[in-house]
Formats: C-alpha cells, sequence, structure tokens
C-alpha cells in the first residue's frame, strides 16, 4: 500500500492552519479557539494513525520499508554552484511510530487544555502555539532532508519558547524562557555546524536517496562518500544538538525551569514530544553513529578517539544517573518529573548509544505515554492544590480517587514494575547494555532504583497519609481532563506489550538497517536485576515515606540518610551553570556586545522574535486598522534609535573594545564565509 | 644597462625618498637653527620628485626586463616594482604631496619643535608605502606595513603635549599590534599549507589545497585581512579610524586619509589577485561583505558628527568599502589579464574602476582635508557649524571643498563620478548587482552629509567678518588637488591607459 | 617530527613551561612579576627554538627578547608607574569575553590544525623557487645552521633586511620624538 | 602538530591577556606573547614541511625584529601616556568616542 503524498502534506498543514485561525482571528473565536483547534489538530493525528496504520501492515515493515517523495526542490545558486534543498516526507516505521505518538498523544493534551486552560486570558493563544507546536513537530519527523529538519527544529524550540513564557508575567516564567532559549541554542549551534558539516562531506542535504537525487545516508551506508574523519565529527556536532534538545548533559539545566509554562505543556512539549527530538534526530541519523562506518572522532590530534556511538552512550548514562539522583531531593511536583525526564531521556541515547537502535526508540514511545500521562496527572493535582509543593499536598487519594489510580499507573510504568510498559523498554536497553558495557548497564541498574524510589517518595507523599493543608479543599477533575488520563493510562499499561522478550513486534517493526536485525536480548538474569531494583526500591521508598505520618514541617528521611550528599543533590550537583554563574554573564556579555550590560541584544532579539509572532501574527488585524503613513513614520523613527544605537555600541572609546571588535569581526567573517564554502566545495 | 643602472631605476623614487628623509634629519641635527618650513619645502620636493619620476620608473623597469641582470632575482623574489606599484605609488606620493603641502603653516603653527621629525617619518611612510604596494612577498609586506603603522603610530601621537594626540597613538598602536599579530598568525598558516612566503608560489600551490581545505586558505585569509583591513580601516578592522583620525594632528590625519588608505587597498588587491586569484571563489564573498559593510558603517556613521575631522575619518572608511566593490567584481578575464594571458572585454572595468578610484579618492580627499587644514589653521576650529559662512569669508575654500565634496559623492564631471560608475557596472557584470544597489544607496547618504556642509558654507550666514588670506603653499596643494580631480574626471582617456598598462604591468616581473 | 623519548620529555617539559609562565603574565596580579614571568616565556620560546634546530632564532630570541624587549618593559613600568605604588595592582576585567574570544580562536585554530594543517603531506612545500635553490645550495649546510641563515639574509632575503634597518631607524626616531619631554626641546 | 597547537594555546592565551587587561603595559605583555606563539608556529612549519628551507627561520627573526621595534614605540608611547593621564589604564583614556 502506498500512501499519497497528500497525506503527509496535510498533515502539516492542518495545525498549520489552525495555528493561522487561532493567531489571527482568536480574539473573536475566544472559547471557540480550542474547538478548532481540536478539530484541526484531530484531523491530522487521525490522518497520523491511518498511516501509522498502513506502515504497519504493509507487507515487509521489518526490511525497513521507506517511503518517501518530494513536495518540491529549491535550488540555490545556478549552473555549476547549485545546491538543491529538495522539500518532502519520509515515512518509515521509526516516522510512523513517531507520528503515531505525537499525534494521539498530543491530542489528548490539547483536549485536557481545554479544561486546565478554561478562564485563562489568552486561552486562543494558548491553542495558536499548541498548533503552531504540533504542525512544526509533525513536520520534523516527516522531514526528509537537513534544512527541513533544522526549521523545524527551531520552530519547536520556538513554541517551547512561546509556551515556557506563555504566563509572561511572572518573572520565573520569564526568565525560564529565556534560559531554555540560550541554553538550547548552544546545542543547535552545534547542529547547524554538523548540518553544514555534512553537506559539505556529502554535497547534500536529503537523508535518503530518491530519484536521481544523492541522499546523506543512502550514500554514506553504501560507501560512495569516501569514509574520512570528518563524518564522526559531524556526528558531534550533531549530538551536540540533541544534547540541547533532549537536556542531556551538561546542557540540561534548562529543562527543570521549563516547568514554570502550563503543565498540559510540560506534558506534550517537555515530557512526551519535544524532548524526544533530540533521541528521534540521533536515531534518524543513526548511520552517522554507527562505528563500523563513521569510525571513531580524533580529538586534539588523534591522541583522544572515542566513537561517536560512545560519547553518546556514556553522556546518555551519566545524565541518567545524575537526574535521578536530583529527583530524590526535590520538592516540586512537576520539577521531580522534569528530573525524571531528563532520566529517561538519558536511557534513550544510552540505548541508541549502545547499538539498541530499537530499544532506544521503543522507550521513547513508552516514555511518552507514561510520562504524558503523569503530568497530566500531576496538572490535575496542581488544579486541585493550587501548589507544586508536595510536602503541602498529602492524602489526596479520597479526594481525588481517578487521579491516584492513574497516577499509580503512571507512577507504575516509570519505576518499572511489569506487566506496565516502562519495565518491557528499560529492560531492553539494560540487557543491551549488559551485553556491550557492564559498567552502563550497572549504572543503568542503579538508576532503574533510584526511579523506583523517588516516584514512590512523590506518590506516597502526594496522596497518602493526611491531608495537610486544612484551608483548600481538594476536588477531583471535570470529565474533560479525567478522560485523558484515562486513555493514556490504557497506553501506559499496555502499550509496552508490542516488546516483550518473547513477542518482539516493536523489535521486528523498526529495525536499523538489514545487518542489524536485532531481537530483544532476553537475559533472564538482567530482567531479574531489573525487577529486583524496581522493587526493592518501591519499597525502600514505602519504608521511608508510606509508613509514617508526614507533618507539615516535616524533615525528608533521606536528609536524615544521606547526610551531607543531599545538600549536593538539593543543589543539583552544583551543575545549574547557567543560574547566577560567570558564564550566563558572559553569554549575555557577549551578545551585548561592546556596550555591556546595558543594552540587552539577547532581550531585543528574543523580543523581536517575540514581537514577530506574538504581536506581527496574533495582532495582524490589528496592524491593517492602522494607517500606513503612521507605521512608516513609527518605522523610521525605530530605525534611527537603532542605528543611533548601534552607534553608541561600537565606539565606545575603549581600546579593549576595538581590539575585541578586530577578533570579533574576524570571527564572524569566518563564520559567514564558511557557508559559502560549503556552497561552493559542493556544485 | 649595467647592474648599477637597473638597481638605480628600480628603486630610483625610492631611493630619493630615503635619502630626502635622512637629509632632513640631518639639517635638523646639524643646523638647528633651519626653519620647519624649509624642511617641509625640502620634503615637498622630495615627495614631488619622486611622484614626477613615477610614471617614468614604471616604463623603465618594462624596458629593464629585457635585460638580463644577475641581481634581478634577488629584487623581484621580493619586491616587484612593476607598472601597477608605480601606479600606487604615483597616487600615494601625490597624495603625500598635498598633505605636505597643505601642512605646512599648521605645522609651523603648532608643532615647530617636532617638525623635522614629522617630515622626515612622513617621507620614510611614503617609502614604506612604496614597498607595501609593491611587495609579492609575505615577509616584505609584513615589514612593509609595519614600517607604515610603525612611523603612523609616531606621527598620531606626535603631538604629545596634547592629551587627544597621545590617545589617539595610543589606540591606533594598540589595536594594531593586536590585527598585527593575528594576520601574522594568517601568514603563518598560509605558510604552513604552501611552504613557501613568494605569492607567486603562494598562487602555485594552493590549487591544490583549495580543492581538499577551502576553509584553511579562507581562514588564514581572513586572518591576514585583519592587518589589512586595519591598514585601509575597513569595517569591522576600523574602529580606531575615528578616534585617532580626530586626535592625531590634522597633517597626520590627512597622510592617513589620503596616503595610507590608498596604499593598503592597493595592496589588498595585490594580495588577493597575485597571491590568491585561484582561490576567487572563496574570498569574492569576504570581501564584497567587508565592502559593503565598510560602505555602510562608514556613511551611516558619518551623518551625525559634528567635527570635521571625525565626519570625513567615517567618509574615509566608507570610501575604502566603495573601493572594494571594484576588487570584489573583478572578473576571471582580468585576472587573466593581469596574469599575461587574455585581453580585457568591454565588460571588465572593476578593476579599472578600482585603480581610478584609489587616484581620485587620493585628489579629492587630499583637497577636501587641504580645505579643513586651511579654516583649522586660520579660524582654529574643526567644528562644522563653524563654516557657517565660509563662503562669505574664503570663497575659494569653500568653492574647492564643495567641488571635492561632490566629486567624493560621485556627481560628473568630477572624477568621483567615473571611478563609482566604473566600480558599480563592473559589480553588476560580475552578478554582485546587490552590491552595487548598496553602493549606489550608500552614495544617496553621503550626499545627505557632504552637503551639509556645503549648506553650511553657502547658505548660512558667517558668525565672524574677517576675511582670511591662505599661504601659498595651501594654494599650491588646492591646485593639485583640483587639477586631479577636474582634470581626470574630464580627460580621463590617458589614464585609463595608464590603468590598462599598469595592470598588465602586474605580472612582468614574474613572467 | 624530531627525535626520541629524551626529545618529547624536553618538548613537553619546555611547553609546560612556557604555557604556565604564559598563564602567568595574563592572570597575574602584580605588572612587575608580570613581566618577569614574560621573561620565563621568552626563554622557554627559545627553548622550543632550540628543539627545533633552529640555533641562531634561539639566540636572537633569547638576546633580543629576553635581553631587550624585557628591560625595556620593566623600565617602561618603573617610568610610568610609582615603584610601589597601588597602581600595579593589576584588574582584569571582561574575564568572560577574553576566555570566550580565547576558546573562540583555539577552537578556530584546533578545528584548522585537525583537519587541514594535520593532513598535509611531509615535505610538502620542497619545490622552490629557483632562488630558494640557490640559497640553499649556497649554504651547503644542514638547515638551522647559522650560516645558512645569514646567506639568506645577504641574498634572498636582502631586501627585507635592507628595509628592516630603515625601520629601526624610524622606530627609534619615533619612540625619541614620543617619549622626550614636551617641553625639553 | 603538535608545536602547532602549542602555539594556538599560547596565542589563545595572548587574546585573553589583549581583552582582559586594563593596564598598557599589560595589554602589550600580552601581545608579546601572541607574536612569540606566532614564531613557534613558523619554526614548526619550516622544520617539518620545508626541512631544506629556512624561510620560516627567516620569517621569525623579522619578527622578532619588529617586535622589538614596536615594543620601542609602544612604551614610548605609554610613557607619553602617563604624562599626560598620570596613569596607564586604557579604560581611563577615552577623551574620544561616539
Amino acid at each position: 500500500m502506498g500512501i499519497s503524498p497528500i497525506v503527509p502534506l496535510l498533515i502539516i498543514v492542518l495545525p498549520f492552519v489552525s495555528f493561522i485561525i487561532c493567531a489571527v482571528f482568536g480574539h473573536k473565536l475566544r472559547e471557540r479557539a480550542a474547538l478548532v483547534a481540536l478539530s484541526l489538530v484531530g484531523l491530522s493525528s487521525l490522518l497520523c494513525l491511518l498511516t501509522f496504520g498502513i506502515v504497519a501492515l504493509s507487507a515487509q515493515p521489518q526490511k525497513g520499508t521507506i517511503i518517501q517523495g518530494i513536495w518540491m526542490c529549491i535550488q540555490i545558486g545556478n549552473g555549476k554552484s547549485s545546491f538543491t534543498i529538495p522539500l518532502g516526507y519520509i515515512v518509515d516505521p521509526l516516522t510512523s511510530v513517531m507520528l503515531f505518538v505525537v499525534g494521539f498523544i498530543g491530542w489528548w493534551i490539547m483536549l485536557y487544555s481545554v479544561g486546565y486552560m478554561r478562564g485563562d486570558a489568552r486561552y486562543h493563544r494558548y491553542f495558536a502555539y499548541m498548533s503552531l507546536f504540533m504542525a512544526s513537530m509533525l513536520g520534523l519527523v516527516l522531514a526528509n532532508n537537513f534544512v527541513m529538519l533544522y526549521i523545524c527544529w527551531e520552530l519547536v524550540g520556538l513554541c517551547s519558547y512561546l509556551l515556557i513564557g506563555f504566563w509572561y508575567e511572572r518573572e520565573p516564567a520569564m526568565r525560564a524562557c529565556k534560559k531554555a532559549f540560550i541554553v538550547t541554542r548552544l546545542g543547535d549551534t552545534g547542529f547547524a555546524l554538523g548540518i553544514f558539516l555534512i553537506a559539505t562531506i556529502t554535497g547534500s542535504v536529503l537523508f535518503y536517496s530518491i530519484g536521481n537525487l544523492k541522499g546523506v545516508f543512502t550514500s554514506i551506508h553504501d560507501g560512495s562518500v569516501k569514509q574520512n574523519g570528518l563524518f564522526a565529527l559531524a556526528s558531534a556536532l550533531l549530538f551536540l544538538g540533541a544534547i540541547g534538545k533532549s537536556a542531556q548533559f551538561p546542557l540540561h539545566v534548562w529543562l527543570p525551569d521549563a516547568m514554570e509554562g502550563p503543565t498540559p505543556v510540560s506534558a506534550l512539549i517537555h515530557a512526551a514530544t519535544m524532548v524526544a527530538a533530540g533521541v528521534y534526530m540521533v536515531a534518524r541519523c543513526y548511520v552517522l553513529f554507527d562505528e563500523h562506518i563513521v569510525g571513531k572522532l580524533m580529538l586534539l590530534g588523534n591522541s583522544i578517539a572515542i566513537s561517536p556511538g560512545e560519547l553518546v552512550a556514556h553522556i546518555g548514562c551519566f545524565t541518567a544517573f545524575m537526574a535521578a539522583t536530583i529527583a530524590l531531593t526535590q520538592n516540586d511536583i512537576k520539577r521531580i518529573l522534569a528530573y525524571s525526564t531528563i532520566s529517561q531521556l538519558g536511557y534513550m541515547m544510552m540505548g541508541l548509544g549502545l547499538g539498541a537502535y530499537s530499544a532506544g526508540t521503543f522507550h521513547l514511545m513508552t516514555h511518552a505515554f507514561f510520562k504524558a500521562l503523569l503530568f497530566l496527572c500531576a496538572g490535575s493535582v496542581i488544579h486541585a492544590m493550587h501548589t507544586n509543593e508536595i510536602f503541602e499536598m498529602g492524602g489526596l487519594k479520597r479526594a481525588m480517587p481517578v487521579t491516584f489510580a492513574t497516577y499509580l499507573v503512571g507512577m507504575g510504568a516509570l519505576a518499572g514494575i511489569p506487566p506496565l510498559s516502562g519495565f518491557w523498554s528499560k529492560d531492553e536497553i539494560l540487557a543491551h547494555a549488559f551485553m556491550h558495557n557492564k559498567f552502563l548497564w550497572a549504572m543503568g541498574e542503579v538508576t532503574a532504583f533510584l526511579t523506583a524510589l523517588y516516584m514512590t517518595r512523590q506518590l506516597c507523599v502526594v496522596f497518602l497519609g493526611e491531608q495537610r493543608r486544612r484551608d483548600i479543599h481538594p476536588h477531583e477533575s471535570p470529565p474533560v481532563m479525567l478522560l485523558p488520563l484515562f486513555v493514556l493510562s490504557f497506553g501506559a499499561a499496555l502499550s509496552g506489550l508490542v516488546g516483550t522478550p518473547w513477542m518482539n513486534l516493536y523489535g521486528k517493526f523498526v529495525t536499523y538497517g538489514e545487518a542489524h536485525v536485532e531481537g530483544h536480548p532476553s537475559s533472564g538474569f538482567v530482567m531479574l536485576i531489573s525487577l529486583c531494583a524496581s522493587i526493592t526500591g518501591v519499597l525502600f521508598g514505602y519504608r521511608l515515606y508510606g509508613a509514617r505520618r508526614i507533618s507539615n514541617h516535616f524533615e525528608d528521611p533521606l536528609r536524615l540518610i544521606l547526610g551531607a550528599t543531599y545538600s549536593f543533590l538539593e543543589a543539583k550537583w552544583h551543575l545549574d551553570w547557567y543560574e547566577g554563574t560567570r558564564i550566563r554573564h558572559a553569554f549575555f556579555a557577549i551578545v551585548n556586545g561592546c556596550r555591556g550590560f546595558d543594552l540587552g541584544f539577547v532581550d531585543g532579539f528574543i523580543n523581536l522574535v517575540g514581537w514577530v509572532v506574538a504581536y506581527v501574527f496574533a495582532y495582524l488585524h490589528r496592524l491593517f486598522d492602522l494607517y500606513v503613513v503612521d507605521g512608516l513614520v513609527n518605522g523610521v523613527a525605530l530605525l534611527t534609535g537603532f542605528v543611533g544605537n548601534v552607534l553608541r555600541l561600537i565606539q565606545t572609546g575603549l581600546v579593549r573594545h576595538y581590539i575585541l571588535f578586530v577578533l570579533l569581526g574576524f570571527a564572524v567573517l569566518i563564520a559567514f564565509s564558511m557557508w559559502r564554502v560549503i556552497l561552493l566545495a559542493h556544485p | 644597462m649595467d647592474e648599477l643602472t637597473v638597481l638605480l631605476g628600480y628603486f630610483a623614487s625610492e631611493m630619493v625618498l630615503a635619502i630626502g628623509g635622512i637629509a632632513i634629519l640631518v639639517i635638523n641635527f646639524t643646523s638647528p637653527n633651519v626653519k620647519g618650513r624649509y624642511l617641509g619645502y625640502l620634503a615637498a620636493c622630495t615627495v614631488g620628485v619622486s611622484a614626477f619620476i613615477m610614471p617614468w620608473q614604471g616604463w623603465f623597469v618594462f624596458e629593464a626586463q629585457l635585460v638580463r641582470s644577475t641581481l634581478r632575482p634577488f629584487f623581484s623574489f621580493c619586491l616587484s616594482p612593476d607598472m601597477y606599484a608605480t601606479y600606487f605609488k604615483f597616487a600615494i606620493a601625490i597624495g603625500m604631496l598635498i598633505t605636505i603641502l597643505a601642512s605646512l603653516d599648521y605645522v609651523e603653527a603648532r608643532l615647530n619643535g617636532v617638525s623635522a621629525e614629522l617630515y622626515a617619518l612622513l617621507c620614510f611612510a611614503t617609502l614604506s608605502m612604496s614597498f607595501m604596494v609593491s611587495a609579492v612577498e609575505l615577509i616584505t609586506l609584513f615589514l612593509a606595513i609595519e614600517l607604515t603603522s610603525i612611523a603612523s603610530y609616531a606621527l598620531a601621537s606626535l603631538d604629545t603635549s596634547n592629551p587627544r594626540s597621545v590617545e589617539a597613538g595610543i589606540k591606533y598602536f594598540l589595536t594594531g599590534a593586536a590585527a598585527t599579530a593575528v594576520s601574522l598568525y594568517g601568514m603563518s598558516l598560509i605558510y604552513a599549507f604552501s611552504g613557501t612566503t613568494n605569492l607567486r608560489e603562494i598562487l602555485n600551490m594552493q590549487t591544490e589545497v583549495g580543492a581538499q581545505f577551502p576553509h584553511l586558505i579562507l581562514v588564514s585569509l581572513i586572518m591576514v585581512m585583519a592587518s589589512l583591513g586595519f591598514k585601509g580601516a575597513l569595517v569591522p578592522f576600523h574602529a580606531w579610524a575615528p578616534d585617532t583620525y580626530e586626535g592625531a594632528p590634522t597633517p597626520v590625519t590627512t597622510f592617513l586619509a589620503a596616503a595610507s588608505k590608498v596604499a593598503a587597498v592597493g595592496l589588498i588587491a595585490r594580495f588577493m589577485i597575485y597571491g590568491f586569484s585561484e582561490s576567487l571563489e572563496l574570498w569574492r564573498p569576504v570581501i564584497s561583505t567587508i565592502s559593503a559593510l565598510t560602505m555602510t558603517v562608514g556613511n551611516l556613521f558619518a551623518i551625525p558628527q559634528r567635527n570635521i575631522k571625525r565626519m570625513l575619518a567615517y567618509s574615509s572608511i566608507a570610501h575604502a568599502g566603495y573601493m572594494l566593490i571594484g576588487l570584489a567584481a573583478v572578473s576571471q578575464a582580468e585576472i587573466d589579464f593581469m596574469m599575461g594571458k587574455g585581453l580585457l572585454e568591454r565588460t571588465d572595468v572593476a578593476m579599472t574602476g578600482f585603480l581610478l578610484y584609489a587616484l581620485g579618492y587620493a585628489f579629492a580627499t587630499g583637497g577636501a582635508f587641504t580645505v579643513v587644514l586651511a579654516v583649522s589653521h586660520l579660524l582654529g576650529t574643526e567644528e562644522i557649524p563653524e563654516y557657517d559662512g565660509l563662503s562669505q569669508r574664503m570663497p575659494h575654500l569653500a568653492w574647492a571643498l564643495t567641488i571635492f565634496f561632490l566629486s567624493l559623492i560621485g556627481i560628473p564631471p568630477f572624477v568621483g563620478f567615473f571611478t563609482k560608475a566604473f566600480v558599480f557596472a563592473g559589480a553588476i557584470y560580475s552578478g554582485l548587482g546587490w552590491l552595487s544597489i548598496v553602493g549606489v544607496l550608500n552614495s544617496v547618504v553621503s550626499g545627505y552629509y557632504y552637503l551639509n556642509v556645503v549648506r553650511h558654507m553657502f547658505l548660512l550666514p558667517p558668525k565672524a567678518q574677517s576675511v582670511e588670506r591662505t599661504a601659498p603653499s595651501t594654494d599650491a596643494a588646492l591646485l593639485i588637488a583640483l587639477l586631479g580631480t577636474v582634470v581626470v574626471g574630464l580627460l580621463p582617456n590617458p589614464f585609463l591607459q595608464w590603468i590598462r598598462d599598469a595592470l598588465n604591468g602586474v605580472i612582468l616581473m614574474l613572467r | 617530527m624530531n627525535g626520541g623519548a629524551v626529545w618529547w620529555v624536553f618538548f613537553y617539559a619546555l611547553s609546560a613551561f612556557t604555557l604556565f609562565n604564559a598563564l602567568l603574565v595574563v592572570t597575574g596580579k602584580n605588572l612587575f612579576k608580570c613581566a618577569l614571568h614574560l621573561m620565563l616565556v621568552f626563554l622557554g620560546v627559545a627553548g622550543l627554538f632550540l628543539l627545533q634546530g633552529a640555533f641562531l632564532l634561539a639566540g636572537v630570541q633569547t638576546l633580543i627578547y629576553t635581553g631587550g624587549v624585557t628591560t625595556l618593559i620593566l623600565f617602561a613600568i618603573m617610568l610610568s608607574e610609582e615603584v610601589v605604588g597601588r597602581q600595579r595592582q593589576l584588574v582584569s576585567r571582561g574575564v568572560s569575553i577574553g576566555i570566550s574570544a580565547a576558546i573562540c580562536f583555539l577552537g578556530i585554530a584546533l578545528t584548522i590544525f585537525g583537519t587541514a594543517v594535520a593532513q598535509l603531506p611531509e615535505n610538502y612545500g620542497v619545490h622552490i623557487a629557483p632562488v630558494a635553490q640557490f640559497v640553499a645550495e649556497a649554504s651547503h649546510l644542514p638547515m638551522g645552521n647559522v650560516r645558512a641563515v645569514g646567506v639568506a639574509l645577504l641574498t634572498q632575503f636582502l631586501v627585507p633586511f635592507e628595509f628592516a634597518s630603515v625601520l629601526l631607524v624610524v622606530a627609534v626616531i619615533g619612540a625619541i620624538v614620543i617619549a622626550r619631554l614636551a617641553g625639553g626641546k | 602538530m603538535h608545536y602547532l597547537v602549542l602555539s594556538a594555546l599560547l596565542f589563545s592565551i595572548g587574546i585573553y591577556g589583549v581583552l582582559t587587561r586594563r593596564n598598557a603595559i599589560a595589554i602589550l605583555m600580552g601581545i608579546e606573547l601572541m607574536l612569540n606563539a606566532v614564531n613557534l608556529n613558523f619554526v614548526a612549519v619550516c622544520a617539518s614541511l620545508t626541512p631544506n628551507q629556512i624561510t620560516g627561520q627567516i620569517f621569525a627573526a623579522f619578527v622578532i625584529v619588529v617586535a622589538a621595534a614596536e615594543a620601542c614605540i609602544g612604551f614610548a608611547l605609554i610613557i607619553a601616556i602617563y604624562r599626560n593621564f598620570a596613569k596607564v589604564n586604557v579604560d581611563d583614556i577615552n577623551i574620544m568616542r561616539w
């Protein structure tokens, strides 16, 4: 069965149309904006499911069937020095799974938002952003070339920025969105460089060959592009992008703060889909992380050699462990979940890095279900309690039975209790780790134990015991919020069953090439250890938190056990290099330019982006009403002011700044011309 | 011809300059009572003679090619005193001549204590700039840039009792030293990939290197640009220029704007085409970016200035940008022509425009600064509002300044029009239409601040009624500048023929 | 590159020594001490020259830098600061910008070396200009020799050599003019 | 290769010094570091790429000469600065700007 090229196009365009409608006519639609968004995005989600179904049922999914097509080709330059960017789509098993996850979970979360966001002043804008997010995330998944991938990647980042700062009146939200923007930008720079490098080496940005257009992966895989040391560098640079987007160490610092956004946003973007984009990208570019193909990464004149896969695995493993330990000590319900997200993303990276392609993406899928579920539950709790502090909650089991039940499912899945979904996918990764690298495996098991421990801690403190705040009378959430909880809890409970060691449907479906068909390396020993780790964690947690009465002025028993370590963990290993360190100031100092801190270029840039999107789009109608002359006059005034500011910026009269200018100019020129070199090198 | 004749012929003008510079120092040392003014006349004579020799020297070198001399390779390895070099040397010497003539009064009034050193340094600077435009070897190139720089640092801070002058010097010096270090690093990279310091051999080497490692060539080129761009005050290496131009004694500012910049762009073009024309497509975007930036920044920043020296500083930054259009738009046919293969087509005008621009700019800017020097000497001011009603007090100055400004804007029939027309046309023929659009827009913008000065001079009432007389030396400088601006504009053909020979002559020494 | 284990030991020791002192030069608090560390950097670099067989250069480096420039710096310090004044306490400003710029440069340089320079073949520039060949033959001696440098300076590089003397004259004139007291003509 | 890395490091240190110091003398020291780094580059390339040529060494020698001349002018300037401003802190030498 084939897929008409119009289907992928519709999948992307429908949410985008919804975004345009919600943005332009949002103020007229008000509450009805949700209806528009839900129906259009819903249609797109249905198409996603359809696509998934077609691919899953087609004749030979395990052969890595790739359905792809091109909508249009963009030519840059002409004649010999031209460079083609074919815009199109690609639907293979990996994509179809991602489509399923994004479309399905995304829609349910949007439904949930209808209840959660009710009464917010910028209701329509919320749905506009969410639609834009869906459009760009689906575009990211469907992209068949690096350029489109990068554009969607940045759009997704933009949506994340807008949604984190959705309640921009709040100072922390404002800071958090800036932080997320800046920190992920560091990774994105590497990502862009990686893409440039790949385009330089192979002369193409297309993933797989189609017609007479050469694809990057195809030509690397069949050896028609000569192997050279730069591939490994390129994959490391690409991975830098994934580090930023998927919140891996050391760029993980933005994700916990991103919890300042509305909770459904946290569920959708910062747990289920967007942060998985990095994992997805690594999986998509898997050829580039294959040591047999790209060789090792040489650093400092060949003195250090590490394969890209090892790099990914080690960073992933460390991230998983570090985030899990931090999660132990957090008191904010969403922050705990945020750190657990970081930790689980680390698992996925570890899996991918160890060559467990299908296990990594499998965990991505199951994690999307249960983490979305957990966040929505948390949202439900916050909705009821109007606080994020877990020690101010307690005893919610009675007031919110449905939420508790679904939370229990999600927690079990995350903690790795069989037969819930998380167990199977995590076990598969750990089994691979056991085969390849015992050390990583051991760390993984420890992390599994910690995961169970902190989830139990959270569950006990929030739902068990007695209610500690008497002034609030919690109530169960409205049905429109409970329904998604139900649906997702089914997903969280059952989605793992497609990948059990005995019947590994998923592993047969999503595979990396023919040479690497991997079964579920079912090791009873590993499974036993995993099970023990989870169970011990749960029991230990219950003994610490469940059995005793937790009072209002409660000293966390872990603090007594861990002592000084607890403070270290509570301070996030002192790794939040962004806050209160010189680095953040340095970053601002650099972009602020020579004038120092008083002329915020970053602010300007961010505001500019904010204006362009929020102002120009959302208030387009208002601009129409204004006199064109007025606008022109204002524009000229703005320009003059701008020139004046730049003038002051540059001629500070300080020699130090003049010298800096020489160096900066030199760097900028190099950066600028590199792009041209790329175009020239591969006509 | 015997070897001594060849040697003298090759370096006649340079020797004149060296001897003149040393003579000034010796005279000052042996008879301290000689007036600074006479030393100035001596310096003017030296530079004037060398400028006069220059065109003949080019022909001499052309003839001398036929003579086999054992000395020749040792010089030609490092220096190429070819027609291209002599053309630029001529432009530089003219700029210096105008500078020295215009500053005689000013120096006598304000810098009398150091006049000998000033004139001697100016002679040596002219000498080193001659070497700059004829260098075909990285070591010579580096030494020439450094000698010019060191002379300029000393000149800029010559007025040691004036904090502004010293500040100008230290800013110039520190920025320059840093730029030098960066560009030396670039030269070491060039040396690393080519194994030689001779531009010709570098050109041969880069065909294979360029195919494999274009970024290596590009990075090293951009690094070297740091120092070249610093001398030419190109954005983003220009930051020193406004402060130094404003703070330095006005004669030195004139020298920096009228001569030093011409030498720098001459060097850049030689370096790029002579040594790196194989990588043309690599550096073309770099140069066109720098050019666009330089024009735009220079013109935009010039608008709000009230000090005329500072305004002219920015304007001269902008003009370096216009000149670079010519280099950015150089066509393959022109390169072939300069390398001694093929002929020029009707459309290959970019380099012609570039060379003509350098000369026209030297005339017009030198002239404008002559007026500024005269006004500064007579009225003691450099603020634009003080130029009110200059047409009633010193009409010849006002008219001359207007003509120079019109030429700088690019209004026919003055030389500036042709130069701009050539480079813009060259850009369009080479497919750099956007660059010429930027250039034209910038010309329009530049009209604003130039004509603002004209408005002050002609339309506003004077603040004082006194009428001053200018010295004959100033008049002579004005006359030279005016002649150049008008005559080259009205009768460009002989100059175009000369430029053609100059372009063709680039390669003679290396055949 | 060159030689055996001893060579490498020397190389690393000298590199570490040079870099360490260089770091002290840019981070030290006392201007005077910085100047002394700078002198040690110069010596270290001279040693590194020796390791590459550049004997004359090492000598020149020691004489001009260690002997000349350092002395000049010390004089400048003493002439321009109160000898025990608080002004000699150095303050570093914009450390973050400095670090970023340094790292930026380092990144560019290492990328270039890693991707390009390291892959250039050895003896890459052996085909040389006729003049250079002449010099190489004239010296008849292995490289690094003082005589080879001398021959090259007086033949192939005669023009720059002469030119350098003009440069020194100009520098001396300039320095005297600037540094002498404005009143004391 | 090792020499090149070493020289890049030394150069970076020099850049850092130039950008962060406020004392003109200290800035000059940074520049001297950068020049030394360049010399290392020249000598190393000379030895490894063109073993029977000494162009790199000659270049380095000229760089040393020029550096000395520059230092000479530079310190003269610093003394002049000190006479005019009574300090050599470049951040305070800031009459002209914008």
